[in-house]
Parts: C-alpha cells; structure tokens; sequence
C-alpha cells in the first residue's frame, strides 16, 4: 500500500497539510482545499491563486471510527469529521476528541498534529487535525 | 437503435470462498452463463470484465486470465474499473459494443477475491475507491464515508438508526431463499443496533460483508437472439451512467449522490420510462444509508423521504427492492456486484415478466451505472 | 460504417516526475488535447482512460478522479486495463463508443505514477500483468518473461544479442529531438552489451525505463469532425483487439505473440490495407527483443527475419519504427504508453501524411491492440 | 502484496506445487500443469482427470535473474527456467544452479526445496524446483 509509506507522497502533500495552503479561482471567487489545479466551473477560463486557510470552521458532518485500515489500528477509536471551514470548502480530517458531545454545527479550528506512523518506512506524518472549540 | 438482450446468466456462491482462486470463480460464473445461454462458447466475440483491485490478489490483468482459462483465446478482453461499479461498467461497455455493429455476442462478468488479503489491508485496498490522498490519508474508511453520509441525513432528514437498520432486516430476510446468498438467516432491528459500531452511527450490521464472487451474463444483438432461437431474452431498455467528486467533501450535498440521479435520467428517458413503471430495484446497499439514499435519488420517493419509505414497507408493496438480499445479505465482491445486480433482475423478469432496475454505485459515489430491463421492447 | 477521428492530442513530460501526482499528471494531458483540438471542453461526453495497476499509489477509480479534477463531472468515465496494453484499450472502446452513436466527443487517456513505489515493489507490481500464481510466485520478472522469450528467438532465428541492441540504439537515437522522452541521448551498440545484466541475455539498455506520465486524445465521430471544423483530424482506419495465455508456458510458442497476429489481421483487413502500406509503425519495445517479434508478426518481415531486419535498418529505411523513441527511450509508464503511441503517430501523420500503426502489448502478450491511422478514410 | 503473504492461496496451490499434480483431458489427450478446470480444446466435451507428473524434462528457455522482485532480493542470480516436461506441457519454474553451462535441451528433474521466505508474515514457500542431470 504505497499510499501509507510513499515518500515522494508525503512530501508532495506536505505544503497542504503543513500549512492549509489551498486556493482560489479569482474569477468566480471560490475556495479549494484541497487545492485544484483547475476550477471546476471555469475551467480553462479560471485564474488560480494560492491562499493560506485560516484553519476556523464549524462541524459538518462526523463519525467515530471502530475499525481503521492499514496505519491507523492503534489510534481507534478516533473521531473523523468533514469540516465546513469559514472560506467555504469542505475538508476532511480527524476532529482531536473533544470533552463534550460532539454535534453538527460546533465551531472549530486546526491543529498540527501526528497523524500516523508507518512502521515499515519509519515516516512518521505530521498533519493538520481540528479541535472543538469549548 | 439495436436492440440487446441478456441471454445467459451464471454466478458462484457468494461468500468466503477460501479454497477457491479468483481464475476458478471467473471461469465458473462464465461457464454457468454459457450453460444458461445454451450456446456453445465459441459464439462469445468479446470479454468485459469488472474487478475492482489488483490489491487484493496481486493479479491484474484478469480479463486475459479468463479467456485463458475458459479456452476463450484470442477474443479481445477488457478489465472495466470503476471502484465497487466496475462489474455494471463492464455490462454498459459490452452493451456499447454490440450497439457498435463490431460484435454480436459479448459475456459481460464481474469478480473479486477479497479474501485472499486480510485483516486491515483489505479496508486499505477499498478506499482505493475514495481518494486515497484527501479521505484515506486522514484514517477514513468506506464504512466512515457512508458514515458521514448518514449522519448528515440524519441531521437534514430526521432519518433514524431504526429505519437504516430496517433496510438490513429486508435484505436478510429477502436472502433466505437465495441459494447464492453469504447469509441465509433473518436478523432483527435489534440485532443490528446491538451489534457493533463499526464507524458511528453505522452498526456491523448496517455494512456489507467481505466476499469472494463472480457473475456473468451473455449478451446479443437482436439478430443473434432471432438466429440462436433463445426463448427467453430479457431486453435492455435504458442504461446511463454518470460520475460526481470522487471525494465527499467536493460536493455541494452529503445527502444524495449526483452520479445517481443523471444515471437514472439516462436510463429513464432512453427506456421512456418513470420510476413508477419500475417491478424490481436491485439497489446499492454496500451499507444501509446507501439504499435509502438510492431510493431517494432514483426517485421512488422525494428526497428526505426514503427512511418512511423504508418503514412503511413500500419496498416491498410498491416496488420490490433488492428482493433477493442486496449487497448486504448476498454479500458484496465489489468487482462483481454489479453483473450479479443484473442476473437478480434478469430472473425476476424471467419468473413474473415486467421491468427492473438495477443500479450500481462506484465509491462513495463518484460513479453511477443505472440499467433498465424488461421482458419487452416493445412495450 | 461511421468514421471516427482523433481532433487532439496532448501528454506530460515522461520520466521520473517526482513533484508530480497521478491526479496531476492525468489532468495535465487532458488539458493539453483539449487545448490542441481547440475544443472548450465542455463538449466532451465520456471519458476512457488505461491505468495498470492501484498498486503503484493506492488509487483505484482513476477515471472518476481525472474527471472530477478536470471539472468534467457528469459525464460517465471507465478506466481500461489490460495490463500495458491499458491505454490502447481506452482508446479502442472510445472508438467503439462512439460507433454505437451513443457518444459524439470522448476523450481516451492513459496514465501511470511508478515512482510513488520503490524499489522491488515495482517489479512485483508489474507481474500482475503476468501470472502471479504460476509465474510470479517462481520470482521470474517481467525481464525474466521477455528474456526467456529472447533466448528462445536466438535458439530458434539465430537473432543475436548485437541485433536486440540495434533496436535500443536506434531507439535512443530518434528520442534526440522528442522533447517528451525520459532518455534524450544516443547509445552505441557497446553500451547496451556493456551495461548490467538484468536477466540473461538481456541487460538494462534492453529494457524499457521506470516511467511517470500521462498522455489523452480527443475523438469525434465525422459529423462531430464537420461540426467542430476541425482542420487536421486523423481518421482511424482500422483497429484490432486479441488475448493469448497469459503464461508463457501455456503458449505453443515463445517466438511469436498470437495476439499481435489475429488483431494485426483484423486491424489490415478492416483498413483494407497490407503491412507494406505502413508508412510509420510504433510498436511495443518494453524489451528489445519485442520490437524484433512485433515486426515480424505485423508481417514488416518475415518470421525469425526480425533481427536481420533491425540490423540492415530497414526500421528507418523500409517503415519508420519507433521513429519518435519508442518505449526505450521515451519511456513506458505503462497504462500510458499505448495513448502515447497513437498521438505520435498523429503528430508524424499531421506533418507528412501516410498511414501509422499502432501496436499495444498487455503483458507478455496475452493481449495485444493493433490500431490503423492514416490522413484520409477515402484512400 | 498479497501474492507473498496470503495463507489461503499458499494452502490452494500446495497439492500441485508439493506433488506435482496436474491434470489432464481425456477427450483429446492434452496434460496440463498447472492443472485447468476445464480443456481449452475440448471445454465443456472435455474430461479431465488427476494427474501426478513424472517432474521429468528438458530446457525450453531459461534466463538468470539478477534483478528480483519482492521476496526474491536475496535469491539473486538465480536461474529460471521453462520446462519441457516429459509428458508435454511446459512449467516455469526455478533451476538450481547447475555447476557446468545450462543449455537449451539439457534434461532436468524436480527437486523439492525452499521457494521462498515471507519475512512480513514469516510464510515459508517450499515448491518444485529442476535440477540439471549432469
Ligand atoms: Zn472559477
Ligand atoms: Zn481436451
């Protein structure tokens, strides 16, 4: 499974992940994380630019995982959510477990963290997660 | 237009198929389906195949390795891939081809050999279906996909734990007739909500199994059906097929699956039908949320209202839905669900005549296969 | 019978493109044949791509992401494989496609990211394209398969390994001026004999690189053509599509690709052409010693002459061969490689007219793709 | 890489691979190893039986690989062979290394050795290998 000890991977995603640094088509204003290449809508037409995120955004939709793939058995159970940040993308990530309930609509901000440690390559990545604002 | 008809159709036993190879399984749903066909075999000009991930067995290029091992050298094979849509996308290419003029009789089939791999690994493989950089990077998995489904049509909807976990009671309880079946034996609203979560709020019994399986069909043009006198050819009516963002997050709406609805438009306005015309559903329940969702997004019912649909029991008093057990009960070798879809309806239409309709998602629904059969063109 | 037409063609860079995802480079290519047909994109109604294998990154459904990323959802989108034969049977179903009247404008794509995996995981890879359970699990490679076929060509043709070594020189030579190729620099005969040995006979400047890239074409059927006012499209004048054993040692001989031969036929026979009306041929040279076996069974010589053929350069002097650097030079990301052959032969078509030949191996032969392009369908 | 690894397909392949079973179909006379489900020739007229091959042969081809695969890296060179077994088919398979030239026609016999070491699942492979009568 390249995708969990690929250096060159890791090392692609790394400005992403280290820094939210997406972007955003100037023509018709929209934000991408993760960045695109292209604008969807305007296509060729489209002016990318890049743009830090500021990491704050509110919880759309999130589950708590039992059973993890290849990487992640030692961290179950986690929380995984898809965040609504404030420029307007979705984002995957893992949400830091809160004290509280966790609910749609709680207000919360990035973190960088570990994310996984893959003991055959000996990478470890480091990442963004979100915390719940209490 | 030419005319198409599923003439044959043959599948393995689903389920965990230890002693078995993935050469073995291909070779004998296709042969059932030669059987079936009661032709020869040497009839069949081309070979599509569905197989989601050469991860599980190490081996790709399977198309050839099925020609190969039923004798079938040197017709022209093609591996058709799109995630847990692969088996449907290889039917849909076939049915292309023969509208091409270029053949007349192609076998369609599908399989997977999940258990050759174990444990983590195989849930690694399937988000090999998402986007491995963006969902599987971050410790998502299918089940945690349609999680996030759910959960937010539960928060738009008001939908329940209750009503998903209804749609695994009717899958277990349609199953118990069906010799091809993983699982033969009914399971309780109970049984689900008291098994274990799997990826909040999806219970072990809201998710479809790991399976070994293979499905095959034979397809003709009309003047090969006419001129190999079969007797009871099920017609293709309408088929479409759609993609939407491969990753959940790129989308305006957690709740319905685009690739579905202009899929089935296609598929409807091709046949000239509406959901109500519509006998049998063979749905993609990979896990409970996903067949409300198909209910909804195919449009037996208004969006939001596939959980009520679900309790009232209209999927099996105003259409039958997934009435042989579905992905859940059946089981699901992903590369091959979508060829075993086809046969289900392909037998209801040949019992008790009328129109199915089969539909097969890829993913978390970047891809949609919708197909529309019936015992009669003409109609 | 309708006529079909490539109205574009573009591709990435080939080497080693470390900065570079799968999602990239795929997109990249799409944009590129866009721009080249001078279409908007918008027009574009299904999209087929070839991709070897989810093993190299983890990433299955590839052809939902290549839409996804180009903003050319809905459209429905099937990823081909048949092992390195991929991308030509992208193409070949685009083609069929748009023979069904289904489709007016599709884009056919290949693409491959092989450096994501290291080390010997690619070659383990890369015999999933081969028999995993009876070759593969021996520890023969897909060298190993290649070579054993050259030692038998020797044994069988006396071809020698100076001769297999002509086909990488003049290989190199023509990548000299092709700004896409992986190698830009000519080897001498010395070089390749002196360089290390991979599997007997065959040493590292016989074989094919280790290669990232991606490669699309836009096809439209006549109408499309006369619609768009496409000033250059390349007509296909016929194309052909066979499987052999995908063991070697199922095969009656190890001197000739059975597959190369029944789909050349049905690719000549459709065209109405002979091999002598071959102006340019890109044929598949994942190892020296196939460039001398697909000359001979495209019928450019006669069997067991291939080698004598490459030493009196008739590869530059009776038909160009690989005339842009073929595989060894240019580089041969697999799924890409067979897309990557059709555009050269457009680009050699566009500048002087004549009739181009395409041929696709899928592992050691168990499927081969054989397409005829040429500047007028009327001829 | 699941071909390395997988108990299931180690315990399938393990009656042909330690006996040297095959089969073979009675209608038209052809052998096959590895065995086949149904004859290419005669598919479904055919009439397969069990067959336990001799392991005797000569040289089809041969190759030394120096450059290997996964679970091969410390084999390296080693000889590769394709088989011409008495009883017709051809099998691929490992030669042991012979201590004068190999040559195509050289006739050989199946010995039973160590294939390989799985060193992530700790599987031991035994199988068929060819020795050179000298
Ligand atoms: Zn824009
Ligand atoms: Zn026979």
């Amino acid at each position: 499974m390249p995708n969990k000890s690929s250096i060159p991977l890791s090392w692609r995603l790394n400005k992403s992940i280290y820094r939210l640094v997406g972007n955003k088509c100037k023509r018709c204003g929209t934000f991408f994380f993760p960045s695109r290449d292209i604008c969807p809508k305007c296509r060729r037409k489209g002016d990318i630019e890049e743009v830090v995120f500021s990491g704050e955004g509110e919880v759309y939709s999130y589950t708590m995982i039992n059973v993890a793939p290849k990487g992640f058995e030692q961290q179950t159970p986690y929380l995984i959510g898809i965040i609504k940040l404030k420029e307007g993308p979705l984002i995957t990530g893992q949400i830091v477990r809160p004290n509280n309930n966790i609910e749609i609509g709680k207000k919360v901000y990035a973190v960088f963290r570990k994310l996984t440690e893959d003991s055959k390559s000996g990478i470890i990545k480091y990442g963004f997660k979100f915390k719940i604002k209490d | 237009m030419k005319h198409v008809a599923v003439i044959g159709v043959g599948q393995t036993k689903f389920g965990e198929l230890w002693e078995r190879s993935l050469r073995s399984i291909s070779l004998e749903a296709g042969i059932r389906a030669i059987e079936d066909a009661g032709i020869e075999g040497r009839e069949i000009q081309a070979l599509y195949i569905g197989n989601m991930s050469g991860m599980f067995t190490g081996q790709e290029h399977l198309s050839a390795l099925a020609a190969d091992m039923s004798g079938l050298n040197p017709i022209p094979t093609v591996r058709c891939e799109v995630a847990c849509a692969s088996a449907a996308a290889a039917f849909r290419q076939a049915y292309l081809s023969l509208l091409s003029g270029q053949y007349d009789i192609i076998m369609a089939a599908g399989a997977e050999k999940m258990t050759d791999l174990m444990g983590s690994g195989v849930l690694t493989t399937l988000m090999g279906a998402g986007d491995q950089e963006w969902e599987g990077s971050f410790g998502v998995t299918f089940a945690g996909l349609y999680a996030l489904m759910a959960r937010r049509h539960m928060h738009e909807y008001g939908t329940t734990q209750e009503q998903m976990a209804l749609v695994s009671v009717n899958n277990h309880k349609n199953a118990v007739n069906n010799e091809y079946a993983q699982f033969r034996f009914p399971i309780s609203v109970d049984d689900v909500l008291n098994s274990p979560i799997i990826a909040s709020p999806l219970h072990l019994l809201d998710c479809s199994p790991i399976t070994d399986g293979a499905a095959a069909v034979i397809m003709a043009t009309e003047d090969a059906v006419k001129k190999l006198k079969i007797e009871n050819p099920v017609w293709i009516l309408g088929s479409g097929q759609a993609s939407g963002q491969l990753a959940l997050h790129d989308r305006e709406s957690l709740t319905k699956i685009d690739s579905t609805i202009v899929a089935a438009k296609q598929a409807y306005e091709q046949s000239n039908l509406k959901p109500d015309d519509i006998n049998y559903a063979e749905v993609h329940d990979c896990f409970s949320i996903n067949e409300i969702l198909a209910i909804e997004d195919l449009g037996f019912c208004k969006k939001g209202e596939g959980g009520k649909f679900v309790e009232d029991d209209k999927i099996n008093t105003e259409i039958k839905i997934n009435s042989t057990g579905g992905l859940k009960a059946i089981g699901h070798p992903v590369g091959a669900t979508g060829i075993r879809q086809i046969i289900d309806i392909v037998r209801n239409i040949r019992d008790r005549g009328g129109i199915g309709l089969a539909q097969n998602i890829g993913g978390s629904g970047a891809t949609c296969v919708v197909n529309i059969l019936g015992d009669n063109y003409a109609k």
